[in-house]
Formats: C-alpha cells, structure tokens, sequence
C-alpha cells in the first residue's frame, strides 16, 4: 500500500500481529493511511476486521508489531490520536435515554448545526424524541449523524457504517466522506456493502493469513 | 520490545519444563515435613495448660490460616504482573492460586469451628479471626467465581485479577475493622491462639508444620498451574508431544 | 521430648478432645489430597479431549482424501 | 511539517467533555428514569417494613435490631441498584465512547457513582429517620444514622462501581456481582452500624463518623481508578 502523494502519512501500520482468545487472526500486517485518505478493510467473517479497529484505536493491546500516528509510535501516540478520532463501532454510542439532538450536543455540537446533521440523514422531526424509542435503523443514523457536524476530527475510524441504512442514507453518506477526505480528513472502515468512494483504497486481511502449520491444531505461536 | 521480552521470561513452556525437575524434591519434603510435624505435635508436643489436648488442633488450623492469606497476596500479585506486563503465565498461576487459597480457607475455618466446641461450648463464635477469615473465603469465591463467569479466557483472567488487587487493597481494612467490631462487641473471651509467649516444646513442632505447608502450597500450586499451562497450550505442538508421550 | 500418652488408646482418645483432633487432622489431610489429585485428574481428561479431537481430525482429512481420489478419474 | 499543521486546523480536533458536563448529563439521565429512582427506596421500605412481621412487634427487640437492620438493607438496595450502573452505556455504545476520550474514564466513573449516590444513598439517608421511627429507635441515634448512611452510602455507590464495572459484559451479574462487592461493603457496614450503636448507648460517636469519612475519601480516591480499568477490560469483549 504505497500510495506517493503529496499528502503526509498520519497513521502507519507496521508488521503488525493481531491474537484474539489465543489464536491469531493476521501478520505481517503492512500499510499507511495519508491525510486526504481511505482504505477500506476487507476479509470474511471472523478474519479480525473489528479486532483490527479495535486496536488501532487503542482499545486492545494484544498486538505485536507498531503503530504510528504522525511518526509516534503507540502507546505515546495513542493520546494525540485519540484527540483526532471519531469511532463509530457496532454499537454507535448513542444514549437511549436522550433525544437525538441530546446526543449529537453530548458530541460537541452547537443545536443549529445538530439539527442540519439529523436533517441530511431524514431525522427531521424524530430530534425531540428519546433513541429509546427510535428504531434500530434511526438510532444507527443518530450515531452517523456525527459524520455531518462541522469540525469533525481528522480521522474517522468506521466500523460497518453502511449497515442498516437506506439507498438514500447510503448516498449522502458517500457524499460526506468524499467531503471529509477533500477536507484533508482520513478514513478507515470496514463494509460488506461495496462503497461508491473516489480514490478508495483496500487492505484484505485475507492476504495476512497465518499460515497453517502442519498440525491439525495449529502451529506453535511465537509467544507461548 | 520490551514486552516481547517479558513473553518469553514467563513464557509457559519454559516453565513447564524447568518445574518438572522440582516437583519430586518438593513433594519428598512436603511428606516428610508434614509426617514429622503431625507426629511431633499429636504424640510429642505436651499438653495445653488451658484447653488440653484440643489445642493440637493449632498444627493444622495456623498454619492453614498463614498460608490461606499469603495465597491471597501470592494470587494478586501474580494477577498484578499478569495485568502490567501481559504475562500468560502469571495469569495462570493466579487462576491455580484461587482454588488451593479458597480450599485452605476453609480447612482453617473448618479447624477454628471444631476446636471451638471443646474450647467455647460450641462451633461457631463470631470471633475476629474466624469472621476475617470468613470474609478472606468470600473473597476467594468472588474471584473464582468472576473467574468462571466470563467466557473469555483472557478476560476473565484480567477481571479476575483486578478484583483480587482490589481485594488486597482490603483486607487490611477488613481486618482491623472486624478486630475493632470484635472487641466492641465481646471484650473478654478465650482467643484460639493467643500466643504471646508459646513455649518452645509446642513452637517447634508448629515450624515445621508451618514449613510443611508452605512446601505442600508450593507444589500443589506449581502443579495446578502445569495442568492449567496444558489445558491453554492445547493447541501447541509441545503440549500434545508432552500429553501423547505418557500414555 | 518423649510421648506424651500412656498407650495407643489414650493416644487416640486424648482425654476425651481426640474426636476434636482425629476430625481436624483427617478432614485437612483429606482436602490437600484432593488438591494433590485434580491435576493429574484434569491432565487425563486432556488426553482424553485431545485424543477425540485428533481422531475427528484424522477422519476428516480420511474423508478429504478419499473425495479427491473419487473426483480425479472422473 | 507545516502541511500537517494546516490540515489538523483545517480539520478540527475533538473537545473533551469535563467532569461538570459528564456530571449534568449523568444528572439528566437519572431524573428521566425516576422509576429506577423510586425502586431501592420502595425496597428499602418494603423489606424493613416485614421485618417486625418476622421478627415480632416487641419494642425493645425492633429498637436493638433497628440499626443494624437499617443498614443491611440500606447496602442491599444500592447493590441492587448496582447492577445497571453501567449497563445502558455499555450495551448502547457510550462507554466505548467515553473509553476514547483523551481524558482518563476517572472523571466518568466518578460522576456516575456522584448521580448513583445522589439517586439512592442520599434518598435513604434522608428517608432514614421514618424507618428508625417504625423501628423504634432510641432518639439519640437518629442524627448519627442519618450522618452515618449520608457518607456509608457514598462509600458503597463508589465501591459498588467496581463491582458493576468487573461484570457489565456478562449477561446475568446480579448474584455474582453481590458476591464479589458484599465482602468490600464490610469495614463500611462496621463503622456504620458502630456508630449509630455508640449514639445510641450515649458514647461519642464523632471517631466511627471520622472513620467512614477517611473510607470515603479512599474510596473516592482509588475506586474509580479500578472501575475504570475494569471498564477497559470489560470492553474487550
């Protein structure tokens, strides 16, 4: 993943080793994500796509290899990436005991531009009532709705967004990354649903398999 | 990395093989010792001025009780370097420890309630050591139960061995203030082993069962966590070497 | 030093506590060597697992092998 | 270099909410859930209500039970309540979130034991001299249990946050929570209880309140510390 523009590279992943419950997922996991840059994670279910989120946004430490944001290596640069994320994971953080526009306030967000956001994903009118009483679709676009307030942070860690949207959530949310990325903005997600994104790159996981050992019960790890 | 350093130093299989050279010798001594301090405190040792022959009970219930809080502090503290250093094999210790610390918990409250009887008139006096204890025993459970609930195994060794720091942090404070709600509530009893000045003839039989259980501890925790060490490394070639090589 | 009891009766009667003693020293003995059991216990329930495991492996791979000598003439 | 700096403006970095404002939505949460409010005050009623039932309508017995039983069910009903501390958040993504944030969970936890205690350990405190009424107890104990269960009941909410935190993950915590938090609750309920038992036979109780303040201020120093990682841990999930 060698992409030679202009644009400096703000998160670099080198050889990195994922291990979840004992067995590991992937190795030698190698690429950089530039400013003004998408990659989209690919693998099947279960080839540690949400593990690799979940550790480059510094929620599990079970990993060998480095990680680096503008050049710091984590842990030390986890706390300046962590000033310059959003993560939208499976569960989208939206508090059922408020109002939509509550949460998207709890975010940082002025009430007038909070109401433009819910407004560009068709939550018009649904901004006074409790998520709890909001359908798992509308709570999910509550979640994306961060996407659309204005001063969002540089990076955007996304896990499946697209699930449980419309054709037309689907839409204007390509448009918003496509916005986010002319922005100088990055983007790093995982998707099942192909993505309409000009100059979108892929990592597959598939191709950092562990090799199978010859045992039928795998090989020895490097680190028993 | 550092880290990567401290995977091999605890690395399971290093230890695997490096203990089995220990365990007979361990075990020899924990006989010999156990046998010796038995016989030395049943038959040898004199009589109790006070309680007669029911304090020989002591053999047994004290150092039960010793060992049954230093395996607390031996289970947090592995679960302490398990936690800052990411060790496999410290977590493993930690689980070993639970069990044996819970088992000897009982055996002192088992022993402190049967020594009650000819002492007290009867088998359970909420006594300021007997009441720690019972709290230590809870605290036992709560970590192998916790242990036990979650489904992850590196989870639950990580919240096992954060409530049993937790739990470390209290026992001190559980203690003194169950010894100050004991001399609230009952100022004057007969304490089991108040033994400011215990006569020699009786002491040294109690060292060297004290020393017994501490061997007996030693193996008996190096031999859980190698069976632990089995059941996590299934998976690896030198566990199934190890386990089809005795059959 | 020297035995402090008169014969092997009084011994095990210890002025009437002895039933006090012989449960204490019986109960404990017994409970350390339950604990001295359950590794070797847990290690052959491992051979056992492991056994099962290798030979639904092992028939697996059977099965494999057999599928592809079936399809090659074909 | 400078390019970087450019674009980190141009793209803003997030702002950290601060203990006052997870404090205000915590607050706001609470009152919009008043039934989880009212239910360990009603439990708390309730079960101290049966007690003369069970043990009898005696003056003298009620009066000696009184305040030991007062605060065994004053720590059963903010364990109790205990359970979904943390739940909602966890199962709607907002701990994940807070978990993010730059600043330490420290702040979190404690503003969310802060709104625990103010929902149930302050509510039972005030409504402690009532129940000390039915019971019978003697008059000079009422302010000390007041006082008493106004600094216990915090220690317990902080305490209980560990508890809360170490089981969010599993699907049913409620007996293995009380397990693991019972055996911590202990110096509290001594002090607590020892204190209202010393106003009561005229001794100077100010050392026992001193105590549960010590307690307190510990608890409020380390317990959040653990919950917190307890939290990271649970989120591995």
């Amino acid at each position: 993943m060698s992409v030679t523009t202009k644009s400096p590279v703000v998160l670099q992943v080198r050889d990195l080793a994922c291990e979840r419950d004992g067995r590991r997922l992937f190795e030698g996991l190698d690429f950089s994500l530039n400013a003004g840059g998408a990659i989209q994670i690919k693998g099947s279910n279960g080839a540690g796509k949400t593990t690799l989120l979940r550790t480059l946004i510094g929620s599990t430490s079970d990993f060998s290899g480095e990680i680096l944001w503008r050049d710091k290596p984590f842990p030390r640069g986890l706390r300046s990436m962590r000033e310059s994320l959003l993560y939208v994971g499976h569960r989208g953080g939206v508090r059922g005991g408020l109002t939509p526009l509550e949460n998207l306030t709890w975010y940082g967000a002025t009430e007038a531009s909070a109401m433009e956001a819910l407004d560009r994903l068709d939550l018009f009118g649904f901004e006074g009532s409790l998520c709890n009483s909001l359908s798992a679709g509308q709570n999910r676009r509550v979640a994306l709705a961060r996407l659309f307030l204005p001063q969002s942070p540089c990076l955007w860690i996304l896990d499946e967004p697209l699930t449980a949207l419309d054709v037309a959530g689907v839409a204007a949310l390509e448009k918003q990354m496509a916005n986010h990325l002319e922005n100088g903005g990055s983007l790093l997600l995982t998707s099942h649903q192909p993505l309409n994104l000009p100059g979108l790159n892929f990592v597959d996981l598939s191709d950092f398999l562990v090799e199978e050992s010859f045992s039928d019960m795998g090989g020895e790890h490097v680190f028993n | 990395m550092a880290w990567q350093w401290f995977h091999r130093l605890g690395s399971p299989r290093w230890f695997y093989q490096k203990t089995s050279g220990w365990l007979p010798w361990l075990a020899l001594a924990s006989v010999i010792l156990l046998v010796t301090g038995s016989v030395w405190g049943l038959g040898f040792a004199p009589e109790d001025a006070k309680q007669g022959n029911s304090y020989r009970i002591i053999f047994i219930h004290v150092p039960a009780a010793f060992l049954a809080l230093a395996g607390y502090y031996i289970m947090a503290i592995s679960g302490a370097i398990g936690l800052i250093w990411k060790m496999k094999l410290s977590f493993a210790v930690m689980r070993a420890a639970a069990p044996i610390g819970a088992v000897l918990t009982f055996i002192s409250l088992f022993t402190g309630a049967v020594w009650g009887k000819p002492t007290w008139g009867t088998y359970w006096v909420w006594d300021a050591r007997i009441t720690s204890m019972l709290i230590l025993l809870f605290l036992y459970i709560g970590v192998m139960a916790l242990s036990h609930a979650v489904s992850r195994e590196q989870v639950a060794d990580k919240a096992s061995a954060l409530l049993a720091l937790v739990g470390t942090v209290n026992i001190p404070i559980i203690y003194k203030s169950v010894d100050w709600w004991f001399t609230l509530h009952q100022p004057a009893t007969i304490r089991l082993t108040e033994s400011s000045s215990i006569d020699p003839s009786m002491f040294y039989p109690l060292l060297v069962m004290i020393s017994g259980f501490y061997c007996t501890y030693a193996w008996t925790l190096l031999t859980h966590t190698r069976a632990l060490i089995l059941r996590r490394e299934m998976k690896t070639q030198w566990v199934q070497q190890e386990l089809a090589g005795e059959k | 030093m020297q035995f402090q009891f008169a014969n092997f009766a009084e011994f095990l009667a210890m002025d009437g506590h002895g039933i006090y003693v012989w449960v204490c020293f019986a109960a404990t003995f017994a409970a350390l060597a339950a604990l001295a059991l359950y590794p070797s216990l847990a290690r052959r329930r491992l051979q056992r697992e492991l056994h099962n495991q290798q030979r639904i492996a092992q028939r697996r791979r059977r099965a494999k092998t057999q599928q592809t000598d079936m399809e090659e003439p074909a | 270099m400078s390019l970087t700096d450019v674009q980190v403006q141009a793209v803003g970095a997030r702002e950290t909410p601060g203990f006052a404002a997870l404090f205000k939505i915590e607050m706001l949460l609470a009152l919009r859930k008043r039934a989880d409010i009212a239910n360990p005050l009603l439990f708390f009623v309730t079960v101290l209500a049966l007690l003369p039932l069970g043990v009898g309508p005696e003056p003298e017995l009620l009066a000696k039970m009184a305040p030991g039983m007062i605060w065994v069910m004053a720590l059963l009903a903010t364990m109790l309540s205990q359970e979904s501390l943390f739940r909602g958040d966890f199962e709607d993504g907002t701990l994940e979130q807070l978990a993010l944030l730059p600043q330490p969970l420290y702040f979190a936890v404690l503003a969310k034991s802060l709104v625990h205690w103010i929902a149930t350990g302050l509510p039972l405190a005030l409504l402690s001299p009532l129940l000390a009424l039915m019971l019978n107890l003697p008059t000079e104990g009422y302010l000390c249990l007041f006082v008493s269960l106004f600094l216990g009941t915090a220690s317990l909410s902080l305490i209980g946050a560990i508890g809360a935190a170490l089981t969010v993950a599993l699907r049913r915590p409620g007996l293995l929570l009380a397990l693991i938090v019972m055996p911590l609750y202990v110096p509290v309920l001594i002090f607590g209880t020892g204190a209202v038992q010393a106003a009561i036979d005229g001794y100077a109780y100010s050392a026992q309140l001193a105590i549960l303040a010590a307690l307190l201020a510990a608890a409020a120093a380390l317990a959040p510390l653990a919950a917190a990682g307890a939290i990271r841990i649970s989120l591995d999930n």
